[in-house]
């Protein structure tokens, strides 16, 4: 079964060859290197992980597509799919890096303030709508050169996390 | 003064379950308040009684006086606590507080008037001889006057626009030579920011530490230091780590800004635990910032250095008890706190409210943790993102740092975003690990806190990763039982879901 | 000797976490071992290697010296700490480790041959004039001989069959008068329980308390006490709750005490951590009862007066440091501890393996929980029933036990039943307030200690039953959406099982 | 709705009388009395409960048809139904407490001793069974005075919670 891991800020895929011997062992091949590993599902998103000896406490947090993995006090952020999904993923991805950008809410939060109307050109890191959450204001910057063709917040509303504000085109 | 029975807590998170705890040790019943947002909250189950104040928002809930005062009456509470923030430092509480016959757990409405308003702050202070960051407290009318003035209290100065703030007409000055023209400029930015060229002169404090003493008195005038807090460990004056003793004060500097800071206490008859904040400078001359006339977040590392139980020692006095002691203790080892706040530090450190899925706390020797949350609960997004305050003790402060770094390893939260990676490549920053950081010791190193990242612990996430993807599918597999000799025929569509449609 | 740079912990749950948390702490490098029954549990995880050595009976894996030597070589580790039980008093496996050239963080083979076997101590006691219970090592001939050093050592005197145990044979003789037909049914009871008469004599202690002292010495003869440990609330020799200083020492006697405990440890050349057991009676006479050559259970306590690290000071010793300090630190308040038992009180201390399916630990100031397990641990059946120690630090000991009510009151442990209540009723115990309870206090107040129903409080249970069993029954009602409109008809089987059924 | 509350070790169940007033409160009778109760389920089986002001943090835990309910240090284990599932209950009640009587292994365990055969007489009080967990050894004791009719415990073997070792009739 070959898996890829996409690494968050990384734009290759890494295959990653997983062969299950039974009883939580697998056989894992990685960039050329093969490791005998003994991994243990526990509740709540926990693995043991055992690879030569070497113990890793790891813990893991879904988001959407992407999982966060947490060891020895590092989170590595990876997208990781079957070559089936990796396809069906490619597929359905709406928003590419150089189309249209959708500013979502980064958290559940409320509008104070929007700073542009649907229409107006904006550069990379404008201010576009300032998002309120425990006391801390955070203005939310256009990720590119465009302009506004989509407007969903409104100042004063409640927002929730990735509650979708602007598009940027 | 009679014994107080019980004490109504007007606070949330982490501050009302530390003053609850207490209370519960001295066998003294407590009264929970909370918002609507708050319903589900740690402090309202850790009470004897919870009573509904409002809304969300603290200005209609947390914040009305009333309304707290009413719970306090309802519920039968013979005193209030207020925690930090909120209603702590509001002197008119204080007098509804007095109206009421209710106990004020705090300083007298007095103190707070003289201390509350920062300039009336500094005034007061430099009647009582305490030194204030040196500067002029009015603009000067000639650029005569002004330069005499920079003279008097030497270079480095700094100009300060009287009109404004947000660093429009100020001007850093080092020398004499770079007065004129510095001087023409600051004034001339002054008019076009603020339409007034006004512009006054402070002191310029080269890489100043962020240095507290804790004071205490009782209601006869007793009044002691408990030691100072280095809290210089800031981002936007936010402190993110405190530690006690500060790795710069000698024994004598120490006993000296405890004096000053005794002096202060008592030029305002204070009572009760208060804060006095300094800014030392490189020289270690150290001049009066503000004071905190309340408990403060980072007292933790007070109470393990000197034995003493300060929200105890505040109900005592508030009794109308004598202190238990007359000088400072010498401090006992090293502690440090940091503060666990949910925040994402890669964005800016955007807040991150919400649900807790999964949450592990350090244990082991000389490890406290301070936590408003717990498993399953939704961190609300109308409040201070701290969570939880980790502190540790040990005999030396190499060994509190390693102890730190050991128990914020242990510290697992799942569901939100925290700082928990941050803290540790704080603590282990060479600057801080040295001991003498200023006030913009986070903000310089602030790419170096984001940590670097080691390939082979990212190796083994990618190793961890295909396991858990592939005991994901086999999940699916399973839970969808038809579907693995059907193959992908439903498009993606549950058979279970599909034999509910085809009832339908 | 070189500095230690990775420890073999040679145990398991909680111990093997505490010893791998000052290892961590110290920057030393840690290698669990696990048998089939631990794959899963936290100290596994903890350790920064980890290695599978037999299956769950201890004796097959845990205590397999070749087992745990051959993964000391493998990971590269150089030094072993046994923990307590297990391999700890094992002197046969401190000389393999010897011959293996791995560092035993413990004492000498020989400290441990000296101490191990309770008679061949007591006569090494004798010799070195250290207290024992006073009595006979040998049975007597004749009535009158026994009479005689009967009188000579003072009634209350015990009649003990030399030939057995469990009580039979065993005769309390008050007084002179009593003696000889205590004498005559002793024998004869000696004689048809285990086909021998002869019968010794010990002084009976009349409310005895157990007393430890704990000592520490290092290679270079330098020995030290680092005071006492109450340990009398046992239940069938289990202690249960632990606290220091012991309520019943004076200072004079804890000087005293721990002279002769350090000649006790000296007179084995002894090395390391070590506790010397005593017995102290109603006159404050105190007896050698055996010396524990490792770590104890209830080592925290110590920590918390003395500010050490008993594991650190362990390993420094086996590095072949001096001990850094030369006399016993004068005990700074009081801790307390008591043991979370995996075991149902109410079912006759039942233990009770199982998994954990919640928990919430105790926090706040000077709380401190040395755990082993975690939420979705399952405990396995094959070891300890201890899940956890808690211990606490006050300034007194009123305010200790005040401290370790509030951190069990935040205790919660779900999935499996423990004796968290049992605790809470022990330390409320007037006998244990008053602080001069002996070792038989637990087993005289059973009932007690059973705690009494608060029919209030019940009566909530009764509310928040029904409100359990609503919503139990609304969310019955939600994922079976059909089931709410035809009623019972499908006789309790969900619809979606239904459909499945359909489709097959 | 009505729902009976039997307390373990008491024989009468007591009527608590629920009326759902919604947003988590409820009317609800008992002995007489009635409370405003707001009463919110949190997960892990912990309610957080206001009865008249008072704070009660409730902690459940289901064990069979009882549920354990922990408020303020003390544990009352509960047998909650409703008119209904009472019946159901008492219908299928196979082992009551005069008749033919069942005894399981209280925990997981290994049975060290079986100390009875098929046949035998018992006393109340008996020892039946040795089930070592733990490292201690728990004998398990005849509830009441008959003759052993059923056994299933072997000596040597494995026993999970509640698995069947004897019957007594």
């Amino acid at each position: 079964m070959r898996y890829f891991t996409k690494q968050q800020g990384q734009k290759e895929a890494v295959p990653v060859d997983l062969e299950s011997l039974g009883n939580d062992r697998y056989r894992l091949t990685v960039n050329g290197k093969t490791f005998q590993v003994d991994a243990l599902a526990l509740e709540h998103g926990t693995m043991s992980m055992l690879v030569d000896g070497q113990s890793y406490s790891v813990e893991f947090e879904e988001n959407g597509d992407e999982v966060g993995v947490l060891v020895r006090g590092q989170v590595t952020r990876v997208d990781v799919a079957d070559e089936r999904r990796l396809r069906l993923r490619a597929a359905t991805a709406g928003f590419s890096v150089e189309g249209k950008q959708l500013i979502t809410a980064p958290m559940p939060g409320k509008v104070v303030k929007v700073l542009v109307k649907v229409g107006d050109e904006v550069k990379e890191g404008q201010g576009l709508v300032v998002v309120e959450a425990m006391k801390m204001e955070n203005e939310l910057k256009s990720p590119k050169a465009g302009k506004v063709t989509e407007l969903f917040a409104k100042e004063g509303t409640a927002v929730e996390n990735n509650a979708k504000l602007v598009v940027v085109e | 003064m009679p014994k107080i029975r019980k004490v109504l807590v007007a606070n949330r998170g982490e501050i009302a379950i530390r003053v609850m705890r207490t209370c519960k040790e001295l066998g003294i019943s407590t009264v929970a308040v909370y918002s609507e947002a708050d319903r589900s909250a740690l402090h309202v189950r850790t009470a004897d009684q919870a009573y509904f104040v409002g809304p969300p928002p603290s200005r209609e809930s947390y914040l009305v006086q009333e309304r707290i005062l009413e719970v306090a009456k309802k519920s039968g509470a013979d005193a209030i606590h207020p925690g930090y923030g909120f209603l702590s430092e509001n002197a008119s509480f204080v007098r509804a507080c007095e109206k009421a016959g209710i106990t004020f757990i705090g300083p007298p409405a007095s103190a707070m008037d003289a201390m509350g308003e920062k300039t009336r702050a500094r005034a007061n202070m430099i009647k009582a001889g305490v030194p204030v960051v040196p500067g002029s407290t009015e603009p000067f009318a000639t650029e005569g006057e002004a330069r005499d003035y920079a003279q008097k209290i030497g270079f480095p100065i700094m100009l300060k626009a009287a009109g404004g703030g947000g660093g429009k007409g100020m001007r850093r000055v080092e020398s004499l030579q770079e007065f004129e023209s510095a001087w023409r400029s600051a004034k001339s930015e002054a008019l076009n920011a603020f339409g007034n060229d006004a512009v006054y002169i402070e002191k310029y404090l080269e890489k100043p530490h962020h240095v507290e003493i804790q004071v205490f008195a009782d209601q006869y005038g007793n009044t002691i230091h408990l030691n100072e807090r280095e809290c210089s460990a800031q981002r936007r004056h936010q402190k993110v780590v405190e530690e006690t003793p500060s790795p710069i004060l000698t024994p004598e500097l120490r006993a000296k800004m405890g004096e000053v800071a005794v002096k202060a206490a008592k030029a305002v008859n204070y009572v009760g635990a208060g804060t006095v904040e300094f800014l030392v400078d490189v020289h270690r001359n150290f001049y009066f910032l503000e004071m905190n006339t309340r408990l403060q977040v980072e007292h933790p590392v007070t109470e393990w250095v000197t034995g003493l139980d300060l929200v105890a020692l505040q109900i005592r006095a508030a009794e109308g008890e004598k202190l238990p002691l007359l000088e400072a203790p010498t401090p006992n080892g090293h502690s440090i706190e940091v503060r666990v706040y949910a925040e994402d530090p890669s964005r800016n450190f955007m807040p991150s409210p919400g649900k807790i899925t999964y949450l592990r706390v350090p244990g082991g020797p000389n490890v406290r943790d301070d936590s408003g949350v717990f498993p399953g609960f939704t961190v609300p997004n109308f409040y201070d993102p701290m969570i939880s305050k980790l502190s540790v003790w040990a005999p030396t402060r190499a060994e509190a740092i390693a102890r730190a770094q050991r128990a914020l390893s242990e510290y697992v939260v799942k569901g939100i975003t925290t700082n928990i990676r941050y803290l540790k490549a704080l603590l282990a920053h060479p600057e801080f690990v040295g001991g003498d950081y200023d006030t913009s010791f986070l903000t310089r190193n602030h790419d170096a806190l984001m940590g670097v990242e080691d390939p082979r612990l990212s190796e083994v996430a990618l190793l961890a990763s295909a396991v858990y993807a592939y005991n994901r599918d086999q999940k699916r597999a399973k839970t969808l039982p038809s579907a693995q000799g059907s193959g992908a025929g439903t498009g993606g569509v549950s058979p279970w879901r599909q034999a509910l449609r085809n009832r339908r």
